[in-house]
């Protein structure tokens, strides 16, 4: 459903002019910025964001922080583009370090012509394309708390290229209007200190320049906004959840807009309550969601279950991050897709939805409610810690897209007009008819016990068997309804690339690549992982003579499912794998795909 | 009519104290001329838990523990239902302590029947959180529930009540489902439920019981006094009986959870979702939010 | 490690003499006691069972009863037989009904000259066969208690099968000594009562008579009993559980046992305490374990990934039944298995061994106890319903045999000895030397979160593929000396079958029947299911043509686990399936078997 | 002398409360002499549970809310170890709570230090189960562990400290080990201790607490007296701190979970379960039930 992007441009390196006395424009710029937990760096990157996106650009942020709120390496990254970005950039033009950590770590990415900012009220550089500036002391000394200093560094950065005043100021407006009085007065003094002190070095005046670009109409949105906002246009009224990193956001947005359309958002005691509170909104007849991330999820793994067992209709959001355990909050990884495919002891219907970008996370968010409702059972909205936390430039959502199903639900006067009504009534689809308690002169029973077309308890070997059958069998039966995959790059390409989530991004900039080293690709971008969609994965992998999995875990998960489903064309399965915590990036991925692909034929 | 969920035969041994509970909900729920569709008992897993089917009404069978929460799930979704969760004292002081222990937090206005047996009836016999010391081996001292109800500061409906009067339990449980109705938030009944097969306490049990209403200074609005009568009539060897909290009268504020969330009483469930119906709220939302 | 069983015998029906005025001998006997829940059928089964062991015969006692403690259909059968048995039989030779309903369901399964016994104070029966006497009013009437009713039932058969009377009596001596008083004298009373009723018609005197066998040392025990032993011999001393069905009595006779060895066992508050605690005293140095089923192992998701995670030994029995959620209690099912070989968010090791037979129970929770303390991770002991409560004459268990192997643990001259201690220390093999807390001059860091090798939180990108590979190549490095597989039938046989647990036994008369009807088969009983031992089970695909694998779920689990594992073979698998809650029979399974393999070569 | 893992720096916030235990907890060790391999801090998932890396000591990273399970099942493979817990309100009071409640009733030997911040620190700041009403928008009365702690009957060690206060907090602790010391079983301590970041109370709390210790009638082995004097001092606007229950002596019989189970005090992760060593025990019992 999602406007699949345009192809991704050469980078703007390749074709700048050489630099001399008027500013080198930039037309694919990248800026990291580092420092101590605390120090503000996501601050610098949101208000270049929103100066960026003013200027419509396209553009796409992300972020490393540390398990901790203060201290520690942090650091922010934002790329800004004239043409569609998906992933951050291999290479940094501008390095802001406000420790020296930073400079060290930021410093092997930069490009040849890039250049540093750095505090010099905290360390001292000698590398030539390094010019200090005493942030912290200027903000402290003019300001009174040196915690200013994130936006002086982007009033030095405004001034360094060439930005325009009237908007520079307007970004700190937006941004802080909603604290207003001091903060305001204190951000814009700050601005106005960055911006004099750059003016006075010519090495920080109008180095490089930015040209507007034509995505005015862009927001700067996060995956987990955008499941939030799918959530409540979907028709979602019932959220419980428990606070946890990536997957916090969702319910704080939630809490937020919810409760103007009847809507509740309860932050729960613990996972098991979320899921269970859950279950029960959804009996009762709410559009009912959880999210949660890997420990979270793990507890939920029986609730998931009943759900599954008493065809209740619920859908939960995980974000991965690093496993397994607690492993690593905030960093990112895919590794929980088998044990979502296989979650739970015994065996029950679910499906499995990912979205690739941005956009992607609105539109299915709706789906798998939509999908929940109508064959009444849990859905998995798979997400990852960089789709949910890092922000792109997206297409404003489009309601008329959006469309409320809500299957088999009867209303008071279909209800009535039954003769019987049985909560598990079998129908050639295994979809029950659904009259949610309350529905007059109608009562249900629900278990996760097997049970019979009432909800009754039942050990009848038959009965089994037909109960589940009912379940199982709608994981076969809604298979072509199921979100079809996107592809990209070359009809007829031999070699194929398979991935979801986030890593579409880096993943289409490194077709880009190969496409231009002479290797034509085709890419799978799964948004169904399960069940496996074998009438639209079987065609691609015939049609290809090997293909690339890419994927962020150690044992190729999603190759796994792919093997079994298709095991006579296992042999042309090729894992591509990363599990250090961090983010494909295109030019690494074009050549260990490369690399992989010369590998032997298995 | 339509036909639908009918009660089925109990599969309760002869005897069990939970037949008390279904007689008692039966017999509220008609008092208050609840029909039968309006209502919604969440069962627990256990002997006690498997009520919901031996009455003609909606049911649902939570998890093992999750009953509260499956219950308080349907509350705010439909603030018209009338709730009631019923099971086990293991279900409930057992794997659902913390659910247990929120419950009075949240305050949602449902009504909790709490079966206490001192035993796992279901699993065969196994030493329960209310067991006494020496129970099956059992080597750690008994778990209060009305005790750690009473000590928060918490306007719920609290009270204990005794399968062996059928009476009194069914005076006490609809006047904690008027609670609810009433919009004041949760009601928590813990009943003595005796296990005829592994723990049968009825001879013992209908001497121990002491009703503190009889009691000189018995104030139900006060927590500290009541908290002193437990404790005073324990150390004599008695099991209070009785409503121990009962806030004096409805305050002006709401005090109870879907009130609070929900001032008109439309729920998440009840709420049209329609796109068209709601088009105006959602084009205003995203131009704000993006 | 075991025995495998002797060949099972031909049945005896086939050279039975013709009925004549002598007691026909049964040397492979079976009966099915029915009646509702608390007439105490389970009791008449386990005198019976007690009988025939003392006679030296082969016993298999299984189960069926519902989640509800008195009322409902309940019924217990029991074989005997003077080879080794390790199923039920499929016909009934003797059927005991205590109410219609028993009578309706049992005598379909009846032998042509089979007979039924049943309480005509509860209801008539004109068959032929049939013989009532008036159990309840009987036992009701002289003894007060009509649940007597069991051992005058006893006693009837007792004379029917030409019992030796001081056995008989000496059985109801030891079962009911411990209880002692007034149920020993009743219970002997109402064996008399019996004894005496039946004497009294032709009919049931001497009708069939039991040849002794040569089982003399045998005992007769279920899968949870050889479980727990093994877990006291193995040196288990830690020990949390919560009771769930079927693996409460695990938990039940370790409270009775453990305390003799110093050992603790805990009935927690929930799984989640229960696994938990179980973390700490693993980390503490004790060797621990939880038994627990379906719900319970879903809570138990994030534990075992924390011990997964943390490198701490535990070992989780999982007592199978029929899911999903709370599903069928008392029923039987192998529905878990994948489940268990991808639970958890994220990656991290754990072993997988399923017994097969109950002595298998014993010497695998041993091995398990040694391959968590050794390679330092979870390791699952997978049983199911029928292998953990139903019965079976069993080898005395060989203390010889058993090893007891900690792995890299030291003692405090070990550690004293060491420059750095490091609990995560990087070894060629994965496995880092263990010193317990308390150990002198050490300490130690542990947790879930990815850490450096001393326990310290890391999310540094080399560090964590590192441990990802300290922890996950354990799978590899230690798959060669998991539990292998054993092996029954023709070693060239072209057909192969593959199973796991209790349904060997049915399997195994299975492979006799299709032996004589000219179908020479192979059969790999799995012992390590995951990681998948790839060493012995390529080279037995390879050496069939066709393999049947037969396991009790809906979507063919291991044979999904198989399908990935080897892809190239995948075209040689032919799922078996059964979910009705049943276990399979061996006429049954010996013709689907067939049907399936003449199926479509997929 | 091995060198293992030694303390690494603190990730906290400056000024954070959880500085406050930190120290306490390493200053009571050193008082009671107790070697750093002798004690293992098992810290709960929060800033607070970060604690066990900032000191050199043995240190386990519970999952989030099983801290006292984890504790317990220490505790029980070797009573010779000193087991203190510790962690946040969010951790302790909400997913934790079940656990929490059981601890008492379990009553094994071990310290329990719960940090009371209001709020979940790690995660930015929302509402703990303590929040007041209205705090990121909450809408649930605060839950008080105290409360429900002094509400049922077990011998336990009781009391709240305050960062601000760390003499007394550090005496309050080594009370506490040396309670746990002596075998008399569970001691829970909550800290108040304020988040700079997201909720800093340091001042507002510095003027409302009020050890209990200085009021007439204080007796802390005395529970009716402790509940009123608590609530009392409530109702004045004030936080009760101060030890709340400490029972009079120590029984004759054991009253800990550790010793009941271990009476000898040799603990399963001490036993030798080498076969030889055992296998007069074994055949015994191989005899017996087979
Ligand atoms: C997660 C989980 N653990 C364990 C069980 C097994 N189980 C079923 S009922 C029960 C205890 C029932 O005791 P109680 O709640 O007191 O009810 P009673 O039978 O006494 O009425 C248990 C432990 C389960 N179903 N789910
Ligand atoms: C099962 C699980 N759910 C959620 C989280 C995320 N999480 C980490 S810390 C935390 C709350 C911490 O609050 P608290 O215990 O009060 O400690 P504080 O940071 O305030 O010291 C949460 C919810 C988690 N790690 N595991
Ligand atoms: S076992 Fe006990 S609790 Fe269960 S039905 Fe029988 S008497 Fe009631
Ligand atoms: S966020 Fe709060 S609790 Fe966490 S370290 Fe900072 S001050 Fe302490
Ligand atoms: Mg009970
Ligand atoms: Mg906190």
């Amino acid at each position: 459903m999602t406007t699949p992007l345009a192809a991704v441009p050469p980078s703007s390196r390749d074709d700048a002019p050489a630099r001399s006395g008027r500013p080198k424009e930039l037309s694919d710029l990248s800026v990291l910025i580092g420092g101590q937990g605390g120090d503000g760096t996501l601050t610098v990157s949101d208000l270049l964001g929103r100066y960026f996106r003013k200027r419509g650009l396209y553009v796409y942020t992300s972020r490393n922080v540390l398990s901790r709120i203060r201290g520690g390496h942090a650091d922010a990254s934002i790329r800004a583009s004239r043409e569609p970005v998906a992933a951050i950039k291999d290479r940094v033009d501008l390095l802001v370090a406000f420790d020296e950590e930073s400079l060290g770590m930021g410093r092997g990415e930069l490009e040849p012509d890039g250049m540093i900012l750095y505090d010099s009220s905290v360390f001292h550089s000698d590398l030539p394309n390094a010019e200090g500036f005493p942030f912290a002391t200027l903000a402290g000394g003019q300001l009174g708390q040196p915690i200013y200093k994130n936006t002086t560094a982007y009033g030095v950065i405004s001034q360094m290229m060439g930005f325009d005043p009237v908007l520079t100021r307007a970004v700190i407006e937006d941004r802080f209007r909603r604290r207003g009085g001091e903060p305001l007065e204190k951000n814009l003094k700050a601005l106005e200190l960055g911006r004099s002190a750059a003016a006075q070095r010519p090495a920080t005046v109008d180095r490089w320049s930015v040209r507007d670009g034509g995505a005015a109409r862009h927001r700067l949105l996060t995956g987990n906004l955008a499941v939030a906002l799918g959530f409540v246009v979907g028709g979602g009224r019932f959220f419980a959840g428990y606070p946890i990193t990536p997957a916090t956001e969702i319910m704080e947005y939630l809490q937020r807009y919810l409760p103007a359309f009847h809507g509740v958002v309860r932050q729960a005691e613990d996972e098991l309550a979320a899921i269970n509170m859950v279950i029960g909104a959804a009996y009762a007849g709410a559009r009912s969601m959880t999210s949660t991330s890997g420990p979270g999820l793990s507890l939920m793994t029986e609730g998931i279950g009943h759900a599954g067992a008493a065809e209740l209709p619920v859908v939960v959001a995980d974000c991965q991050r690093v496993g397994p355990s607690t492993g690593e909050p905030t960093r990112h990884e895919q590794s929980d897709l088998l044990h979502l495919a296989h979650l739970g002891h015994g065996e029950f219907p679910r499906f499995i939805l990912a979205p690739g970008t941005v956009d992607d996370c609105f539109y299915l968010t709706v789906e798998a409610l939509n999908l929940a409702e109508k064959w009444r059972l849990p859905v998995i909205l798979l997400l990852d810690q960089a789709l949910c936390q890092n922000s792109v430039t997206t297409d404003p959502f489009d309601i008329s897209r959006v469309t409320v199903d809500r299957g088999r639900r009867l209303d008071a006067a279909e209800a009535a007009a039954m003769e019987t009504y049985r909560y598990y009534q079998g129908t050639p689809d295994g979809i029950s008819p659904y009259a949610p308690p309350g529905t007059p002169g109608v009562t249900s029973q629900v278990t996760g016990n097997e049970h019979d077309e009432f909800g009754h308890v039942s050990v009848n070997p038959a009965n089994r068997v037909r109960m589940m059958h009912k379940r199982m069998d709608k994981m076969v039966r809604a298979l072509p309804e199921l979100p079809l995959p996107h592809f990209y790059g070359a009809e007829k390409a031999r070699v194929g690339l398979i991935a979801y989530g986030s890593t579409t991004g880096p993943l289409r900039e490194a077709q880009e690549l190969l496409a231009r080293r002479g290797l034509a690709t085709r890419f799978l971008q799964a948004r169904t992982l399960f069940p496996v969609p074998v009438a639209s994965f079987r065609p691609f992998l015939e049609s290809v003579d090997v293909a690339a999995v890419v994927e962020h875990n150690f044992t190729g998960q999603f190759s796994q499912l792919l093997r079994e489903a298709m095991p006579d064309l296992a042999g042309k399965l090729r894992p591509v794998l990363r599990f250090d915590g961090l983010s494909f990036r295109a030019p690494e991925l074009a050549t260990t795909i490369e690399e992989v692909l010369r590998g032997p034929v298995g | 009519m339509v036909q639908s969920a009918k009660a089925i035969p109990s599969t309760w041994c002869p005897g069990c104290g939970h037949f008390g509970v279904l007689s008692a909900v039966k017999k509220s729920l008609g008092e208050l001329k609840i029909p039968n569709h309006a209502a919604v008992l969440v069962g627990g897993i256990g002997c006690s838990g498997g009520i919901h089917n031996f009455l003609e009404i909606n049911g649902i069978h939570a998890l093992h523990g999750r009953l509260l929460a499956q219950a308080v799930g349907i509350k705010l979704a439909n603030p018209k239902l009338t709730v009631i969760a019923a099971g086990g004292d293991g279900d409930g002081y057992a794997i659902g302590m913390g659910h247990f222990m929120h419950a009075f937090k949240k305050n949602a206005s449902l009504l909790y029947i709490l079966m206490m047996n001192e035993t796992y009836g279901l699993t065969k016999g196994q030493a329960a959180p209310t067991a006494p010391i020496g129970f099956d081996g059992n080597v750690e001292r008994p778990f209060d529930g009305i005790r750690a109800a009473l000590s928060q500061e918490v306007p719920n409906f609290v009270a204990r009540t005794f399968s062996g009067d059928p009476r009194t339990m069914g005076k006490i449980l609809t006047e904690a489902i008027t609670f609810n109705q009433e919009g004041r938030g949760f009601a928590f009944v813990e009943d003595l439920s005796p296990c005829v097969t592994y723990n049968d306490t009825y001879k013992e049990w209908r001497q121990r019981v002491l009703d503190l209403s009889t009691l000189p200074g018995y104030d139900p609005t006060d927590r500290k006094t009541m908290f002193r009568l437990y404790l005073e009539t324990v150390e004599k060897g008695k099991i209070p009986t009785g409503v121990f909290h009962r806030p004096a009268a409805p305050s002006a504020e709401a005090e109870s959870l879907e009130l609070k969330l929900l001032p008109d009483r439309i729920g998440p469930a009840e709420s049209d979702i329609g796109i068209d119906r709601n088009r105006a709220g959602y084009d205003k939302l995203l131009q704000a939010v993006t």
